[in-house]
């Protein structure tokens, strides 16, 4: 394997030419283009197939929309600060609340919510 | 009396303090500093600073093996013992004279005693040749190894990263990814940024496993940059961990600059329509075929990719919620504590206070800024041939830096037009380049082991 | 142990009697038996002894109820709502509420908590 | 530059795909049908099904050894090695022939690495004979195991399952068994299913040591199978930890046939007067009764009685609430995932698609249907010389599989008549089954090792 | 070092006098003694210097302060019931709430919620 | 039939009962009433007393170690081998008879095998001489070690502790000691009561290592406590964790009498003006202080030390929410249930059935007493120098058993005067307390090792 020889050598000892490197890399590069294309494709076949029969049965509304929906347009502060006791009961742990939304759209909910998941779940707040 | 004070004070650690420790005391405040009041990753750097400062106080019953067979860290001969069977040593104490068969620079190396202990066995007479990994001696002691040897066990083993990948995984919507997968392309086009970074690297004199680690950076993903560094330049972990988190913080103020000297502002302003819902089962599909067809393509990084998808799987297959809790929550909270104190105890002056440092945290720069550039320009590209256009601002999400690159195409859109949301849009290249990096990284061990 | 030669010879290499195979059956049969009458007698003996004595001060009312016996006979649609928001904070992952009851009977209620956490606990919803 | 494509093509694991592979891909999609779709235990079953998944993709890095010391896994005598010390080898690669000793096939075996690095040292000369577990060589690396060597320990040395069991004691309330202490013999009739597979399995061919795994099958208790299996028949866990796991599933399918059949209306609509309250201390001593009667009965079980008692202690005392939270979600939690993934990595085409893999699954069927039966007909003997008679529907709860069976019996229950409630009278027999299936478990082992 | 060496050797065979062991125990006092009074020193030294300049900015109100403030003086019987079923769901096993209060005083009851976090964490409810 | 039945008896573990069993099985059943009905500190003392329970039945299968090479615990020679390689041995079988080395008592010792298996090396030939740690010979088998080997291993490894003190730290609030520095010196001198134990211990006939372990039962720190005795005297391991968690509970029985024999009224009615609030930056400075310092005072306790202030300043820096709670619930419960589980495992009867025991348990009861009457008398001389006096009951909380001591000064606080307030005051000198003890244990091992 041409390019792959002078590496092995060169990862015991000495340097190694610009321009095998040149090589090694742009390969390098290629592969994860072709790759993550073909992964594309893939992809969008696999959508294209699924969406012949009805997947409708097989992916539920998202639960987490369940309890939140269930809410009326306008929650009442009273209520807001209860889900914040519960909140930081909850969570045993110092904490600030953003703010508790009620929600129509079900679909931009679903975004929102994982949104706002996603950020809470991988930081903290600030 | 007082006398018996100065008999305790040579026992303490004051007199064993080097030049070297006031120094990275500083460098600690510092990272505290960024890490508490100006929120750089401080889940991860926290515990590094905290386990820097650590390495840096007088304190080897920290980090001593445990004692047990001493296996030869080089080639070569025994030219003398200073020890016999039965004489106790302690951590650090001469065992040996070696002759290394080092045809570079063959000269005597004087072993040292890697634990404290009582020699009971020399394995290798004096005049007789021994390889690297061979049994040197042995030592025994009652005493255990330290803390912070066990705990990283973690990351000598490699165990470590992928299981922080189990929660990443349980953490992640491919959602926005598989409702348009060309996006898949940008978080492919940022890994150029890491090639470009290894020429860089290459060219600075860095051997190929030392650039390829480097230039993993430019990934924006902490555990990949650990899991690479670990395999191919475990001496430059601590810097690389180091760069990789913090400039994971420096996403907001590296990527508007390049963003914007390379769009337009029609481009700026384009507007994409909503991402379609993806049903449940395409989510478990894709995980699947990620799985079988990255770790078939690079099997160097199947701990890593598998991980990542099956933490995933649980997240999406909707009926496991105790395990996607336990993935999100317990253990890349624990592990999180221990891989981050395990990297900072590497972080000791001798090691870190080196030129190689600047140069691995300047080429961090480099690689973040090029990885930046590229998922924008591979944007403007797609958009010659894409009918229904995309916003180049996206593009930069592909560094991933999940979440945070995302929220930066979100504000820069916002900033072109207020009623422009890009966020979710840019989360799919942001995921994608999760999965872009961990394919390069493979690449990089299979062809470097 | 005549029994237990054969198999632990057997157990290295080669086949085993049947007649051997169903004594050998018969007897851990047995011992099962036996060892959980055994048991079930020693459970009657203890329940007899420890009647005798006011185990009222050892066995408060289970906890569980505490909370739950708060609540009045109908709760309200909001407070309904509130708890769903608490439990989808609190457990931070998808999740769909059954139903939420009050409950007069403690003793019937003591059970029904056992089931709705055996179940809860040893099984996600579906 | 295409040819680099096709170098770095060897280096990926395309080139490594075997027919059992894809095989064994559709294997592991039907049992996430049946985890997703379907509900089958898929805390357990998706991620068995997610390791398989990975121990059929040509990843061996998943689950290579570490290097370190080659313990000879046959007795016999070094006929010639095919590498000199300082050789470097790939797991796989050719070490030495032996001559096997075994009087039954004493054929030529070739020795191959069970990982890679370097010779350091060959232990035994050519001619030589050597033992079981003797040092034949030594092989030096830096590269650790594969993530699923460490992870699998958990299953080797026996830890996963007791503490599996720990949470599962914290789970379960004795109080139905306490409160009718008769329906301990239930769970001790439903372990008859347990002996008939073994004698079936005996007589199919398996060894005893096989069949008792086998047969453990009908217990119904996941841990305890696998704690068995991994004892005295480690080359079936996997076949095993499926059968067990998607069977206790298939109860609500497998056992109201035979309820019906075993039982008359008159019998089914039996009523049973409600529970009395059992005392807090009635719980503890319980706890103790059993961790210190059946660990004298069968020590070889000493770890899952203990286990699951200590964990049910906890929940009854009331005043360790963290423990039993602890206890509860994250141990069992976390050790599930690691459980289930480590079996699933055993299941490899080659181990997995066997015809006794076959054989194994209906056997577990006949084990599963005669436990049923037998919980049922102790029921109806028990109302022979009971005052008050016990609905014999209860009876099939014996089998354990928490709380499924006991769903199960309230069920068939409420089609006689649906104001009659039997779950919390079918919960006494299905925890007794617990008890019931480790000391059966405990007695194989006992006689088998 | 003098009263070292006798230990050493003690501590692999015989016994030791007890004035050697006076002295030992003696320095240890002592060790303890200066060591903590050195910290006290540096602790006060510390508050002096930052006493100067305000630390308000970088020390914001405690965040676990925030969710209850939201709550109004008193608190409804049916909030007091839902927090109990909130804590009740969120631990999942079972709990005695010990009360539910609302604050005027921050300051105070920072300290209140400290103590209180405190002992819940560092033990049971008894 | 019938004989089978017998057969099988001699397998059980009833022949094996000895007497200690049943004695130790009713030391339990007080541990168990003390920790569920009497509330002693049960988050450890029910782990410990199950663990004692499980200690005391005949299951040596939960602590047998793993088979291996197995290292000379003595020093002299090989007299005569009674096993030849390719042997099956049971634990505890005959191996070789050896002549110790130890001028002391010279006789021959029978030494006995420490695991199960087949001997593959005798690394010692008869008449050759061998010395501690030296690997006498080789024994192979396919089954683990027990359950409780592997657990122990983080007692044996001394990792138990400092994870429990991270924990600790994550729930120390330093903000009273802070706002009054002047208390640390209370947490000193209740180290007073430690030297005084010490001198006792050893007057009474203890060596040094053991009065050392035994004395800073009166620090009131389990884990310190643990690590300590663990390195010093692991044969007390088990009587030190008894005393030192039962006394904690203890506590509000022992303190009230000497407090106010040594207070008089008025010094009792002393009120305390309100602490000041304490800056977050105060709190982080303090964490990072104390790290450098004490370690660098005392690196032999440097684990302890600095995880504690690692868990501490995750809580004050207040962006490490995750953490925070992982150390404080997940870490500290599951380590809890393994470190109270592992101390019991060792107390067997043969252990624990030894007038030592009785000695420790009243030494323990001497310890705690001068701690808290040093720590009053303490206030009352700081007093003598203090412009405003501080109330001398608060310095009996300078024991730390953190937070029932502080409890104790506020109940007595209270009945001088139902309108005093001093349990804030009282949490300064209980977490110096826990500082102080670390130190002094660091001394302990610094000086002894
Ligand atoms: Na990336
Ligand atoms: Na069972
Ligand atoms: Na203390």
């Amino acid at each position: 394997m041409n390019f792959l020889l002078p590496l092995a050598t060169e990862s015991v000892a000495g340097h190694i030419g610009f321009l095998t490197n040149l090589r090694y890399q742009t390969v390098g590069v290629m592969i994860v283009m072709t790759s993550l294309c073909v992964l594309a494709v893939l992809v969008t076949v696999v959508a294209k197939g699924l969406s012949f029969f009805p997947t409708a049965k097989k992916s539920p509304a998202p639960a987490p929309e369940a309890p939140v929906a269930v809410t009326k347009d306008g929650i009442s502060p009273e209520i807001r600060a209860v889900i914040a006791a519960a909140i930081h009961v909850s969570l045993k742990s110092p904490h600030r609340i953003l703010h508790v939304q009620s929600v129509q759209n079900p679909q931009l909910h679903a975004w929102s919510v994982e949104g706002r998941r996603q950020i809470f779940q991988s930081h903290t707040f600030r | 009396m007082f006398k018996d004070f100065l008999d305790f004070f040579t026992l303490t650690g004051f007199p064993e303090i080097t030049w070297q420790m006031p120094v990275m005391w500083v460098v600690c405040l510092v990272l505290f500093y960024l890490a508490v009041y100006k929120g750089f990753e401080p889940l991860l750097l926290v515990p590094i600073a905290f386990g820097a400062l650590l390495a840096n106080l007088p304190a080897p019953a920290l980090t001593t093996e445990p004692p047990g067979p001493v296996l030869s860290t080089m080639s070569g001969s025994v030219v003398e013992w200073h020890v016999a069977p039965g004489a106790m040593v302690e951590e650090g104490d001469l065992l040996a004279t070696l002759q290394s068969s080092d045809p570079e620079k063959p000269e005597l190396i004087e072993y040292r005693a890697p634990s404290h202990g009582q020699i009971t066995e020399l394995a290798v007479m004096p005049g007789e040749s021994l390889q690297v990994g061979q049994k040197l001696a042995t030592i025994f002691s009652r005493e255990p190894g330290g803390l912070f040897y066990y705990i990283s066990r973690g990351i000598e083993w490699e165990i470590f990263p992928p299981l922080i990948f189990l929660g990443v995984g349980a953490l992640t919507d491919f959602g926005p990814l598989l409702a348009r997968p060309v996006t898949l392309l940008l978080g492919a086009a940022a890994q150029l940024g890491v090639a470009m970074t290894f020429l860089a690297a290459s060219f600075m004199g860095f051997s190929s496993g030392e650039s390829a680690s480097i230039a993993i950076i430019g990934g924006a993903d902490g555990p990949t940059a650990i899991f690479l560094s670990a395999k191919l330049a475990p001496h430059l972990l601590p810097a690389i961990a180091v760069a990789a988190y913090s400039y994971m913080a420096l996403v907001p103020m590296i990527q508007p600059p390049i963003m914007r000297a390379l769009t337009t502002m029609p481009e700026r302003l384009i507007r994409m329509k909503s991402l379609r819902k993806v049903s449940k089962l395409e989510k478990l599909v894709f995980a699947l075929l990620v799985t079988v067809f990255c770790i078939l393509l690079v099997p160097a990084a199947a701990s890593l990719i598998g991980m990542l998808m099956l933490g995933n799987f649980f997240r999406e297959c909707g009926v496991t919620d105790r395990l996607v809790k336990a993935s999100q929550n317990e253990i890349i909270n624990v592990i999180t504590i221990f891989l981050g104190t395990s990297v900072g105890i590497t972080m000791t002056g001798e090691r870190f206070l080196k030129p190689e440092t600047l140069m691995i945290l300047s080429l961090g720069v480099v690689a973040f800024s090029v990885s930046t550039a590229s998922g924008v320009i591979m944007a403007k590209i797609l958009n010659l041939f894409l009918p229904e256009k995309i916003n180049p601002l996206i593009g930069s999400a592909g560094v991933s830096a999940v979440p945070m690159a995302a929220r930066v195409s979100q504000v820069e859109g916002q900033r072109a037009d207020p009623t422009n949301f890009l966020l979710m849009h840019a989360m799919g290249p942001n995921v994608a380049g999760v999965i872009g990096t961990a394919v390069i990284a493979g690449y990089y061990i299979a062809t470097l082991k």
